[in-house]
């Protein structure tokens, strides 16, 4: 039976990635047919919305976790896959429980996670620091002192690329990192304002403020256009998820040679887990319905679990597969997994709603050097406060 | 053949039904969608449309929204500047095709090309040429003027003017065409008389041909302003709002707010404000175009 | 005559037609020419060589004396009034008579004295805050002719200015256009295809065809003796009447009736025998009565009446061919009615078969 | 007033025939040095497309954007179109090409018949009622597109025709419909009233006045009709990522998914030539047919 | 005479603008009617109201008998010809004449035949095949016309046909259209705002003015007994010679002349004694010799000449007011002459002075 699967993933590691699961999924005599749409979440999302909502579903499409897609299960436009779930075992065998929760409502499963991700990275070119003759930093606070001397070689110190939610990402990476999991907890998940506009936040802020200055200069939209800047030595580093590994990758970069990671920007080692799902719309035909059950499962099956995020340079979803094959950075976030510090990520955390107006913030931010960090937080504060 | 006043519905029946598609469009999609996009905006619907209504909530957050006031203020400058630049840019290279030149129809296809190619590659092809890396900027500077700094895309405070110029290239064409047109249309008299009468050919343009072009300029702002609400294809393709949210525009913050935010309710009060507004411009107009006069 | 205007050897060519042929032509001060000619024959085009608003092809232009062959049309002295009035829609009359001299950079009260003294002269002084939108054709004309005037020029051209109004404005504005003339003292060119005009208005007309020029001369001359048979047709309404015959002797004879042509004033070496068309106008055609006292008689049978109220035009039958006259208003003739008519030859138009010229 | 020099000076010491006329003119120079300074700035994107479409990678990156390429290769435009990746299909623009013909053809058609039908109604049989419908409508061409889109959704969904060739045609007639509408009601009224009175005399009724008497005369507004919609709808990007599905998607959705699909560096002459691809259709349709446009705006859109 | 057309109560708005008001006519078969007034007075609405092109406000209309109010134009039995033609310019002549004819559904051997004998009747036959734009003008009109030949229908409208032709074809067109009607004796309604077509065609002419009928008479019926003041100033050119004054008992008098009305037919119940005008045409103003014979003589200077060939018109000046007189082609009088005029009352036109109407 032919499929429709619709995603988002174009850039090159990505696509490796999605084709292990066509791969698999047609290796069941099923077919997926691809549905790409390139230009990331923000272009695609809007499509799939009106597909849904608009009675021509596809057979499954991918959406991140969390509240995007609410409504949607509510409104009794997806399928419910406790079916598989439960015979499959998914619960015992998930690696981030968070991840499965989210996929749930009312004690029904109406998505497959498919990958863990990380945001708070790291990546710094080796090369880059060799080039001006600065010992490759362990540290953020290292990063940053590190800058001048990029900077006078004619480098961007760090890679930002011109995107909402790359920007905002960069802040919750830094309140993660330099802030603890406390305050990241307070703000994300209490909407306490009153911690937002703390003392400690404020810092947070004036880290940001280091960050915008480095920053200037990237010059480019994607994210893995920045990435890019890191693997062609352009730029010292890029602080973004751990997907950015499956460019390096892809260009032939060797972790720990070629470029450093460092996880919780090597101050804080705590990851977000985040991650990527698939969802199932319901569908009238069938033997589609039945197809999607099997692709479901196909997903979610601990070898195209490995094939996939070796690709993709995420972590699995189940813990119970065999992971020898990974690499430095994928080993260094595994330890960190298995120890559990983990935490939810804002994504789950906060509607869409709130968080598109904080990356509208932070967008703004990051590239008008007259807002003040306090304004900034202020700002931020009042979007917190509102919050629902 | 009666007599008596036939019924005036089955009168010229055949042009009323084939008006249909006409009515059904303008009551069902244009004025039905506007209603529903309206009644909505008074709720807090998400990413589907529900009747939670919230009174005028959505619209309270819309005008404190920081990102709404660049938008506004943002296609407020690109539209007025568009105007301007279209309309004098249109006549101007209008005015110097009716000069009776060789190869008109080759420089009158040089500049309506562009027209044939979508915003999304009118703004992709200046992104790239306005890259300070790799674009014009750059070349500049190769050739010697060290100093040239003039990056629209990047610089939160001028990226407005590197869309208009992309935006102008992609539409002065046509406009150019709409006054050329308007310009041939003019009786010939009229400009002998000006030149028995010694007039210089800029004065006659500008004191005579202009007001006498008064509907073309009529269509071409019409033309013009229909396709400002639409600058969204533009902006998303060469710089997707930015930097920062410098070159954000209304029909995006809707879009986004619809689909990215899923508040569907802020979205469609977005909607609402720039319908409203373009009622405010279009009803006068077209009062003064269809309901004043009638075909003698 | 002091000349005016002089055309030496005028040619204009678009492209490949050739509009104007080595046309020569000159023009007294102060005299009033009307260019005459069908549709098509080069009288707006050499109206516009005159303003300077074709160039030439060849030949050369003089105006009071000096060759403006090259001169832009703001500098050759001339005022010009067009069929669709030319008027600055979007300028008042007043705007529009002074827009002009602005430009020339007359000072504002001698603009304020001009335009006060065309607008008297045209009894426009009403309409110059007006907008032309919101006169009427026979005003907007006026309006237009003061745009002329104020330039205080001494050269007046006209490209049918009359043909976009009613026949009523027309006959007004006509008497008008002449009383302005004999009031200036402007040299007038004035290109129309109503012979109305023509006559009533012209000095002298130049009857145009095909790009030149068939006869220059005083409205009467060309209305009593026009040099061919293409201008004897084209002036007089109806139009001359035409036999074929031949002429032999001092006698011209057609199918059915033989004409003594005595009084008949020959051009030139005199009477030559041959082939020739014999023309006679319908008014000079007698009718009742009178006819019995012409020399000529012929029996015709009416075919078609035309009563005008003043005049009655009645179409003929007679030597088998169709034969127009002009009758008096009160006369009462019908369809089918037999009648004697006479003519005197001595009125009436020889011309030569072959080149159609006036013997 | 003094003559003007010796040229061509007649018997009589004036000039004679025709007014001198000097290549070189300031006012030439004025003229042609605009137009030309102009044509460069339409014509640099275009050039550095189709330049940057002939270069390869080191090429690009090493230098000039301007430059003529050092070295000619036709690999961008074969990837371009055949090879390039989106997702899991490497097929590049050809898969959306048909996509696009197919999804352009009947749209075009449509709502061409339709708006034009409308037009000649609204400006010969004018009923009562007709202007409102009709401000209504004009309105529609201000709306932005995006705002329609949530309520288009569910006007398709209703009608069951989402997703379907048919809903897109009918997307694109709805959107379509006020300029065109506008375009033909202009032109149709600047036809002589007489010509539709002396038709009605002659029995002709609402269909043969419009298919004998109008369309035969319609040639030029048609052809501005048709080259609007083809560009609008070939060049139509949200409508028909939202209406289609990933084995219908149209040129410009493919085009989009090579142009955003970045691996790693952006292959910008890939990009160039998937971009010049996309927009050949259009681009020969304009040269083909401008004069005719011209004419056609001059007849249609001018009088308002 | 059995109407043909009948036009009753006939009212027609155009939003408030009330353009027909309340009209009454009615139309003997085969008669000539022309409709004759000034621009904007309402004939065209009255044409297109009876050719069903435009729906009435109130009233009735029958054509032939039948109530034809709310039929369509094709059901009304007519033909109509423009004043731009209208031909399709995109089919032949043929094409154009068999259009009408194709959608009635009639036979192609009759569409033949028909098209035939229009052509014929028409001498287009040539022409045929072209279409409108390789035609002139002239032909153009006659191919119109023949296109409402060939729908073989009783009644022809004509919405001035004949305005956008030059002088020389619109005279040889009207005695065209003149010669159709009596070969055809179709009832014509005809509008135009020339009296001489007026005057040639007509069998009875209406004066229209302000969308009512001013007055319904023959030509020669309003020529010589206009109404009132109005119609007796718009027929004939140069207009009627007004002068201003009162009746007492059978004279008229004005500042400087007593007149004897011997002779004028007065309507109605006689010599209403109080202020009034008194008008007299050009034509009936005798000058020279004929003058001393008047009752009435008058002492004048020239003032203008227009010769016109077959007729010099003369403004002259008498009694402080201008005058105009038509004389003999042949007087040759100038600007300043002095000159006796004479005319015979019994010829003049008497209107009372607050009504207009005639006396
Ligand atoms: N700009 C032009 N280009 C080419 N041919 C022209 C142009 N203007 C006029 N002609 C041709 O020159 C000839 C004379 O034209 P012109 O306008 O002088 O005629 P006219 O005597 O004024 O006629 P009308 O009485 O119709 O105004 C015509 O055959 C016309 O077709
Ligand atoms: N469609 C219309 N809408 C409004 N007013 C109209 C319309 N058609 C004509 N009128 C008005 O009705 C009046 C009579 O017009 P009509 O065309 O009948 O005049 P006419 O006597 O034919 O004049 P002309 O000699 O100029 O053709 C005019 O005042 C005109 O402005
Ligand atoms: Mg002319
Ligand atoms: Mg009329």
């Amino acid at each position: 039976t032919d499929l429709e699967v619709t995603h988002w993933w174009t850039s090159g590691g990505e696509a490796a990635a999605v084709a292990e699961l066509a791969k698999a999924f047609d290796a069941t005599g099923n077919k997926w047919v691809d549905g790409a749409i390139a230009g990331g979440g923000s272009t695609a999302r809007p499509i799939m919305i009106s597909r849904i909502t608009g009675g021509d579903p596809m057979a499954a499409t991918q959406f991140n976790h969390g509240l995007q897609a609410q409504e949607l299960v509510e409104a009794g436009l997806m399928r419910d896959l406790t079916g598989v779930a439960e015979k499959e075992n998914w619960k015992d065998v998930v690696a981030a429980p968070s991840l499965l929760e989210s996929c749930t409502l009312d004690g029904k499963i109406y998505c497959v996670p498919v990958n863990i991700h990380s945001w708070q990275w790291l990546w710094l070119s080796n090369k880059a620091f060799e080039d001006v003759g600065v010992a490759v930093p362990t540290n953020w606070e290292e990063f940053v002192a590190a800058a001048p001397k990029l900077r006078e070689a004619g480098k961007v110190p760090l890679a930002l690329g011109g995107q909402a939610w790359q920007r905002r990402g960069l802040f919750d990476v830094l309140l993660i990192s330099l802030g603890g999991k406390e305050l990241y907890n307070k703000i994300y998940q209490d909407k306490d304002a009153e911690a937002a506009r703390s003392e400690d936040t404020a810092k947070i802020f004036k880290a940001a403020a280091d960050a915008r200055e480095m920053s200037e200069g990237s010059n480019v939209q994607d994210w893995n256009q920045a990435t890019n800047m890191v693997i062609t030595d352009k730029a010292g580093g890029q602080v973004m998820g751990d997907w950015a590994q499956g460019e390096f990758q892809v260009a032939g970069e060797v972790a720990g040679e070629d470029y450093t990671c460092l996880p919780g920007l090597g101050d804080n080692a705590l990851l977000t887990t985040n991650g990527d799902a698939f969802y199932f719309p319901v569908l009238n035909d069938e033997e589609k319905s039945a197809a999607q059950e099997e692709l479901a499962s196909v997903m979610f099956d601990a070898k195209t679990q490995v094939a996939f995020n070796l690709k993709k340079g995420s972590l699995p979803i189940r813990k119970d597969v065999d992971l020898n094959a990974a690499n430095d950075c994928m080993k260094k976030g595994l330890a960190i997994l298995e120890k559990g510090d983990v935490i939810a990520s804002a994504d789950q955390l906060v509607t869409p709603d709130t968080a598109t107006q904080i990356e509208g913030m932070f967008t703004e931010f990051f590239s008008d050097m007259s807002i003040t960090p306090e304004d900034a937080q202020e700002r931020f504060a009042e979007l917190i406060e509102n919050a629902d | 053949m009666s007599s008596k006043r036939p019924n005036q519905l089955f009168r010229n029946l055949n042009a009323k039904i084939a008006s249909v598609p006409m009515i059904l469009t303008a009551m069902v999609v244009f004025f039905g969608g506007t209603i529903w996009t309206i009644v909505y905006s008074f709720t807090n619907s998400k990413l589907l449309p529900r009747e939670k209504w919230v009174g005028f909530d959505q619209y309270e957050r819309l005008w404190n929204t920081n990102r709404w006031l660049i938008s506004i203020e943002n296609l407020l400058i690109y539209g007025i500047l568009s105007m301007v630049f279209s309309l004098v840019i249109g006549f101007v290279l209008a005015a110097l095709l009716d000069q009776k030149i060789r190869f008109e129809n080759t420089f009158r296809s040089i500049m309506l090309y562009p027209y044939a190619l979508s915003f999304i590659v009118t703004g992709l092809v200046w992104q790239w040429l306005l890259n300070p890396d790799l674009g014009i900027p750059k070349v500049v500077r190769a050739l010697g003027w060290e100093s040239f700094d003039f990056d629209p895309l990047y610089n939160a405070d001028i990226v407005i003017y590197g869309i208009l110029i992309a935006g102008l290239w992609q539409g002065t064409g046509l406009i150019m065409c709409l006054m050329l047109a308007g310009m041939r249309g003019i009786d010939e008299d009229i400009w002998k008389a000006s030149r028995v009468d010694g007039i210089p050919a800029w004065k006659t343009y500008i004191f005579i041909v202009i007001p006498m072009m008064r509907p073309v300029f009529i269509t071409t702002l019409v033309i013009i302003a229909s396709g400002l609400v639409r600058v969204y294809d533009l902006v998303v393709a060469q710089t997707g709002g930015g930097p920062g949210i410098a070159s954000e525009v209304p029909a995006k913050y809707v879009y986004d707010m619809m689909f990215l935010g899923q508040n569907l309710g802020q979205g469609f009060a977005a909607s609402t404000m720039m319908l409203i507004t373009v009622a405010i411009i279009l009803i006068p107009w077209a009062y003064l175009e269809f309901g004043g006069k009638r075909r003698g | 005559m002091e000349p005016s205007i002089s055309i030496r050897n005028l040619s204009l060519n678009f492209g490949a037609l050739k509009v104007l042929k080595n046309l020569d032509l000159e023009i007294g001060k102060g005299e009033f020419l009307v260019l005459l000619g069908s549709s098509g024959c080069g009288k707006s085009t050499l109206l516009n060589c005159i303003a300077g608003l074709l160039d030439v092809s060849d030949g050369q232009i003089f105006i009071g004396g000096r060759n403006v062959t090259w001169a832009q049309p703001s500098e050759r002295g001339i005022g010009m009034v067009f069929q669709s009035y030319a008027l600055y829609p979007q300028m008042t009359i007043k705007g529009n008579l002074s827009f002009g001299l602005k430009n020339a950079g007359v000072s504002r009260d001698e603009i304020e004295e001009r335009v006060r003294r065309a607008a008297q002269v045209l009894q426009i002084e009403p309409l110059l805050e007006r907008k032309p939108a919101a006169l009427s054709g026979g005003q907007r004309q006026r309006a237009a002719i003061g745009r002329a005037l104020v330039r205080d020029v001494d050269v007046f051209l006209f490209d049918e200015p009359l043909s976009n109004l009613d026949a009523k404005l027309r006959a007004d504005l006509r008497v008008e256009i002449k009383q302005l003339h004999q009031k200036l003292h402007n040299t007038m060119i004035y290109v129309t295809h109503d012979q109305i005009e023509a006559m009533t208005l012209a000095d002298r007309i130049a009857i145009m065809r095909g790009g030149s020029i068939m006869q220059l001369a005083s409205p009467n001359e060309i209305y009593m003796r026009p040099v061919n048979k293409y201008v004897a047709q084209f002036i007089g309404s109806p139009s001359m009447n035409f036999f074929q015959g031949t002429i032999e002797g001092r006698r011209f004879m057609t199918e059915g009736l033989t004409m003594p042509l005595d009084g008949y004033e020959m051009t030139g070496a005199g009477a030559k025998d041959g082939p020739a068309w014999f023309g006679i106008r319908p008014e000079h055609v007698a009718s009742g009565e009178a006819a019995n006292a012409m020399p000529v008689t012929i029996d015709a049978t009416v075919d078609l009446v035309e009563p005008l109220g003043s005049d009655t035009l009645a179409r003929l039958e007679a030597l088998g061919q169709l034969f127009w006259i002009r009758m008096d208003g009160q006369a009462t003739v019908e369809h089918g009615d037999k009648l004697t008519i006479g003519f005197d030859p001595a009125r009436a138009h020889l011309f030569d078969e072959k080149t159609e010229e006036r013997i | 007033m003094t003559l003007h020099g010796e040229v061509g000076a007649g018997a009589d010491g004036g000039p004679r025939g025709p007014r001198p006329r000097r290549r070189f003119s300031r006012r030439n120079i004025f003229i042609y040095g605009t137009l030309i300074v102009v044509s460069v700035y339409y014509l640099l994107p275009l050039y550095v497309m189709i330049v940057t479409s002939l270069k390869g990678m080191p090429e690009i990156r090493l230098g000039n954007i301007f430059a003529p390429p050092m070295e000619i290769t036709f690999q961008p435009w074969v990837k371009a179109w055949a090879q390039a990746c989106t997702g899991l299909n490497c097929d590049g623009l050809s898969r959306g090409f048909m996509n696009s013909v197919i999804i352009t053809v009947p749209s075009v058609i449509i709502s061409i018949v339709i708006a034009s039908v409308n037009g000649y109604a609204l400006a010969n049989w004018r009923f009562k009622g007709a202007d409102v419908f009709f401000t209504i409508l004009i309105f529609g061409a201000f709306i932005p597109y995006q705002v329609m889109l949530y309520p288009m959704v569910i006007i398709l969904r209703e009608m069951g025709i989402y997703g379907t060739l048919g809903g897109l045609v009918l997307v694109h007639t709805v959107f379509g419909m006020p300029i065109l509408t506008l375009l033909f009601r202009n032109y149709f009224t600047s036809i002589p009233e007489e010509l539709f009175k002396a038709a009605r005399v002659d029995g002709a009724g609402f269909w043969t006045i419009y298919f004998k008497i109008m369309l035969p005369m319609s040639l030029p507004i048609f052809v501005v009709a048709m080259i609007i919609q083809i560009t609008g709808i070939w060049n139509d990007f949200l409508f028909g990522v939202v209406y289609t599905r990933p084995d219908t998607y149209p040129m410009t959705v493919q085009l989009n998914n090579i142009v955003n699909s970045v691996q790693g560096v952006k292959e910008y002459n890939v990009n160039m030539a998937a971009t010049l691809l996309t927009g050949l259709v259009p681009l020969v349709i304009y040269f083909i047919s401008g004069k005719l446009f011209v004419r056609g705006i001059a007849a249609g859109a001018v009088k308002g």
